[in-house]
């Protein structure tokens, strides 16, 4: 079935789209109880986050667009200390969006919802006009334990930098399949609760997380540098990425330190906690190729810097432009 | 200028190759030059541009060294 | 390799002025930090190397027209995107409706074409030596199968042109040795730069990519200082005589012009248009052989030819940024003046509060 | 300015985007830490919700897309019961969104955040390919005080059915616009905290509460009637609709039943409580043209029910298809 | 107006059978509430009262062919956008790239095709003799403005052929009397349907749209019943004549057809085209003259004839609803098989779980 | 069939007019129609059907009390 501007009107045809597809994937009671807000339960401190997902295709090798929405909205959550409980999701449909692509995506949300055990409490459906385009918002909503302090603003000179693995390759996926390079990369695109988790139960002093999405390690690192007035240092030789992605991004003169992950996060933690929080990201499901890869210093204020295999000295800006395949 | 990378010919269809890139494959066009499958080539905008020497070539250093003679003509 | 670095380092002649051609060289220069491996003596200038950002203003402009009528397509490189017109780039045109595909390469053109004949592809066919040939093998395919829908917006240059412009009487500061283009020589083989490097008695270096070759070659040129001579450092991809088929392909449908450069005007013969007997395929290129320069201030003529560093404009950092790029060296993340901005990161960035999530 | 994809790359171009047009119309501590999520403090009952907003026109007679995202969720908060406290705030905006226009949007939505008392403490922004349009997603976080319960299915045979006002005013100001129809309609987009605040604090005993959006009052009162399985009774001559938007729905053949508000709620109340919700409302800022419209009754459960002015009873549905202009 | 309804309520005569084929009535009669008011024995039947949805599935499939065509712009009433062709609907249409524009007026293609004569303007013409009239009417305007990128696909009825039709030897349940259309009669004027009052010997009285003028014309019908005589109770716009510079300006344009009607087949003389003379501004008409049913189980013909009852259709309610509607009855929200299934309200929709915020 | 409503003409710029409805104005071809400004007239889809008659008509009551006569004729 093709969506029409009918399943936007909030009459018989938006119901029947959400009790069709929503409803039935989404299925708990709050949400079943339809009213304009879920009432649920509460905590003393809370999380609350929110992005869009435009992605393009929706499906792509590791995931989909409603794996992409939740993931996505749950690391947010982790990222500020925050245990994720609800979101909302609001779909904008393109005329001819295919309601089947859209079961699927409902279908892919309920299971990765499931996994980072967050209930989907709201929802919300429009339709615009355009060629079948979907697009999701989701926000969530996250209890904050007693004690809990995690800020960009944290970091100190000593502390170790992490990332939880290979970078770039969900950007990577995506375009591959958008430029039609045959590889087999996959999307990191996954919830990093037990990641997360890990290194709370083990006592490992987090100072700054982040999940490394749009703009890639380059941006959120310059943005810890300027938040802590501090200076990052990294090691490229540490940094790491995989061989096909080196080479996907050698084809198409990309940096992976710009690149968009979906399931990798980096952390600022104590400069004696290093190897804790390396173990306990090695550990986890989606952590294999955790690497240390640098330390903060008091070097250059506000920025980040990179040594080179040859001893050069590289520095580090966040992202620039838009970051777009090159010829030259 | 000109983004290049050197990967290996997996196999030829009439004037256009496979060319793989440490597990990236695109089809690239073979007409500017002679390739085989297993050659290594160096793909420029989808275009083979050049199949690489693959004999064990002179070290960068070895390089530098014998340019100590052609630097004696120079008036510094 | 230790050994090269420490002759780089501990060079003590007068200084040296030597300059890359090549936009990928100079992106990998700041990628792996080599100026500051270099003696203070040894200063790295950034020419005209990057074919997208020496495309003048007017031809954006056209190209902008052109994806805006009805059944036109432009197809590009993704980097052509944020070059800025002189009102607009094809990325703030798209916004209003130009019609702008991104492809990997121009041979996608095939595909595209002979699926949609309703439409007409017009390709942004920016390059140096080393693309041309490719445009070649494009419209040698599109006649072999008979597709018609496709145009060449051309803007092609040639290395050695330039090179001598820049070495010119004209110019002040002279450059004592050249890092030659490597992708470009693999098409023209080193001898290309031979007689340049007679006429100004100077090294040309042919290297490749990787940091250790770019040292080495750097190293070359500190050592070569003075002579007249062109060595290949880069022989696994380049020959004395270059592609020989490559050079008969582009000579069958492109032949010499005078070319534009942003920010520098016409230097004679160093451009290359379709020949008249293909002249179906052109989409009005030989209508956009001027320069007309965007912002008067902007000094890329200077910075292109060595005479002039980036911090020396004085809209450098203030209205010419790499997200307000004036000229074309800072359009290009492999300009000078680009890579002359991030290295420095003026007061007007560090100011900038984040965002932090993504 | 004109939008590009370059601002939606989470690179310095998004950044410049969000601390110039964004931070500074929103500027609040929390939102300034520019977190992954924002951390706040909490309630133990909460309310959570989600819209999006796909407006066309951005601007209109009365509002424009950035006070209608704000009133639209905070209105479903007040709906349930909760006193609204947290926005986030999620825009997607097509290449060629003109960043002036993003800038008076955002303030707009900063003054109706004043009027409602809510804090906007997270957002996002993503560019797709377009033509300049601009979509806003807004879910909100209120607290729900001890004892509270509203909802759809709680109303019961005896109960008041009240309107807050004028029927299809947002709906005709809109399609007026998209029309090229002169007159003098305005949008009713408003918070409605005040009005529910005020019949709380006066002790009306509410059942049920919905604003009257998309789909119109006879799709909300349907929704009533379903829910609490049984029969809304209305009376014709007591809807309010004002005479221009009469004429507007007799020019394109639209039903003011079917028109979407954006600052009109309906309640059912306890029967006894009718003329208070009434006075409570009509005082309030938003409820000059209140009106009691009908009551709960068992006569045809799961349906809603209009006495006709003469004496017929017509069978309200909920809005079937899209609502649009006629010509037969 | 009392007097009136107590008339209605008290009638116990024969069962008549009174038809409204005016979907306007139709929708009046059931937004009063109109059936709860009449006795049992008046039984009010909707006729083939809208001309959106009496248009043929090739209609639409044409329109969208059409509106597919690149530089073709479909223009339409609103109304039209939800009607089905044999695989979609324009709506549906739309989500595939097929330019749809909705307007209020006819008229409005005037400033559209002015201010764009790039694009080709067609009109979806659909529309009784009140509707032709406006057609006429931008015609002429068009010509006097010179405006050539506008077309129009027809699909134009006439009432008394018809009206004829239902009435005739084949069939089987006689109507006792018609609620003649007040708008058409305002261009036909009364005498449009004297003819036929007295062929059949039955009442036709043309009725205004208030809730009281179609209880009052209703009243007259059953105070009629079996008498051959037209009685106009909309005095305020229908005269004996009707609009004599509209019938001109209709004569001008366009002249008497065939037509085929969704669900009823061809009636001969019951439409309306473009005269040859404009053939120019025609997009295809005249080959749209056959109707091929959607689905074959439709008792549209009957319903609309009055034979059939919505309920009684296998597939009301079933295959055929309001969302997924099979013929022209389900199609409209006029039509006699939406209103039915909206008054009787099926299990299907019953069930449905609503969702609450919008 | 034909959604159309009575409005009053407010102004006439040649053959269009401004039709008032309820506050609601709208440009309406009047090439049908013989107006004036101050004119009560019935529009359908952007044109002037007919002018209405200012006249007080017949009250409906009236109309169907006068059928009498004409119903003696019917054979019921
Ligand atoms: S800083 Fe800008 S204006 Fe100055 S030379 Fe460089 S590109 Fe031209
Ligand atoms: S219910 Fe549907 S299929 Fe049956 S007669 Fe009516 S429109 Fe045709
Ligand atoms: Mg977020
Ligand atoms: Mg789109
Ligand atoms: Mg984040
Ligand atoms: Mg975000
Ligand atoms: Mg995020
Ligand atoms: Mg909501
Ligand atoms: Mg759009
Ligand atoms: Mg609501
Ligand atoms: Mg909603
Ligand atoms: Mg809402």
């Amino acid at each position: 079935m093709k969506i029409t501007m009918a399943h936007g009107s909030g009459g018989r045809a938006t119901s029947q789209l959400i009790t069709g597809i929503f409803e039935k994937n989404f299925n708990n009671d709050i949400l079943s109880r339809m009213e304009d807000s879920a009432v649920v339960a509460g905590s003393s401190r809370l999380a609350v986050t929110t992005d869009s997902f435009v992605v393009n295709p929706l499906f792509f090798p590791g995931g989909d667009i409603g794996k992409l929405s939740v993931c996505g909205t749950v690391n947010d959550l982790l990222m500020s200390g925050a245990c994720p409980k609800y979101l909302t999701c609001g779909f904008i449909l393109e005329e001819g969006a295919d309601s089947e692509e859209l079961e699927k995506i409902a279908a892919s949300m309920a299971q990765t919802a499931r996994e980072a055990g967050v209930t989907i409490v709201a929802g919300d459906t429009k339709v615009i006009e355009g060629s079948g385009g979907i697009y999701i918002n989701t926000a969530g909503v996250g209890f904050v334990p007693e004690g809990v302090q995690i800020s960009a603003s944290l970091c100190e000179e000593g502390d170790a930098v992490l990332v939880s693995g290979n970078l770039g390759d969900h950007h990577a996926a995506i375009l591959s399949a958008r430029m039609e390079i045959t590889n087999s990369i996959v999307s990191d695109c996954a919830p990093l609760g037990e990641m997360v988790r890990s290194m709370q139960e083990a006592g490992v002093r987090i100072k700054a997380m982040r999940d490394v999405t749009r703009g890639g390690l380059a941006t959120v690192l310059h943005e810890f540098a300027a938040a802590s007035d501090c200076c990052v240092e990294l090691t490229q030789s540490c940094l790491p990425v995989s061989d096909q992605v080196k080479g996907f991004c050698g084809l198409l003169g990309l940096d992976p330190l710009y690149m968009g992950n979906e399931g990798k996060m980096t952390a600022v933690v104590a400069g004696e906690d290093a190897e804790l929080a390396l173990s306990c990201m090695q550990k986890s499901k989606y952590g294999e190729a955790a690497a240390i890869i640098g330390h903060i210093s008091g070097k250059e204020r506000g920025k980040v810097l990179l040594t080179t295999p040859l001893g050069g000295i590289r520095v580090i800006t966040e992202l620039i432009g838009e970051g777009l395949p090159r010829i030259c | 200028m000109c983004v290049a990378l050197p990967g290996r010919v997996i196999e030829i269809e009439g004037t256009t190759a496979v060319v793989d890139f440490q597990g990236n494959r695109v089809r690239a066009e073979a007409g500017l030059v002679c390739v085989k499958p297993g050659d290594s080539v160096l793909v420029h905008a989808g275009c083979i541009l050049q199949v690489l020497s693959e004999e064990e070539g002179k070290q960068l250093t070895e390089l530098f060294e014998e340019l100590e003679e052609a630097a004696g003509e120079g008036n510094n | 390799m230790k050994e090269i670095i420490e002759y780089l380092q501990s060079y003590q002649g007068r200084t040296l002025k030597l300059m890359e051609v090549c936009g990928t060289h100079t992106a990998e220069i700041s990628r792996n930090g080599i100026p500051g491996l270099l003696s203070p003596s040894i200063q790295l200038v950034s020419g005209p190397g990057c074919p997208v950002c020496v495309t003048v203003t007017e031809y954006i402009d056209r190209l902008i027209l052109l994806g805006k009528e009805p059944g036109n397509i432009v197809v590009t490189f993704g980097d052509m995107l944020r070059v800025p017109g002189s009102s607009q780039s094809l990325s703030e045109a798209r916004a209003e409706g130009c019609q702008v595909r991104m492809v990997y390469s121009p041979m996608d053109m095939l595909k595209l074409a002979g699926e949609n004949p309703e439409h007409t592809y017009i390709f942004a066919a920016v390059g140096f030596e080393t693309t041309t040939p490719v445009y070649a093998m494009l419209l040698k395919n599109a006649l072999a199968g008979g597709i018609k829908n496709i145009r060449l917006l051309t803007s092609l240059k040639v290395m050695p042109p330039v090179i001598d412009w820049i070495c010119g009487e004209k110019q002040e500061n002279s450059i004592d040795g050249f890092l030659a283009p490597g992708h470009v020589s693999v098409i023209t083989g080193s001898r290309a730069f031979e007689g340049l490097a007679e006429k100004y008695g100077i090294p040309f270096v042919v290297a490749g990519f990787e940091g250790e070759q770019i040292l080495a070659a750097i190293a070359a040129l500190v050592k070569l200082r003075g002579v007249g001579k062109t060595v290949n450092m880069y022989t696994s991809a380049v020959t004395r005589e270059g592609n020989l088929t490559a050079q008969a392909a582009v000579e069958e449908y492109f032949e010499p012009a005078d070319a534009a450069w942003r920010g520098m005007g016409v230097i004679p013969g160093s451009g290359m248009v379709l020949r008249k007997k293909y002249e179906a395929f052109d989409a009005g290129s030989r209508e956009l052989m001027e320069d007309r320069e965007k912002n008067k201030g902007c000094c890329c003529a200077g910075v292109l030819t060595g005479k002039v560093r980036p911090v020396q404009c004085p809209l450098f950092g203030k209205v010419c940024t790499p997200q307000t790029p004036q000229g074309a060296c800072m359009v290009s993340t492999e300009g000078s003046c680009f890579n002359s901005f991030n290295s420095i990161l003026p007061e007007a960035s560090a100011s900038n509060i984040e965002a932090g999530d993504k």
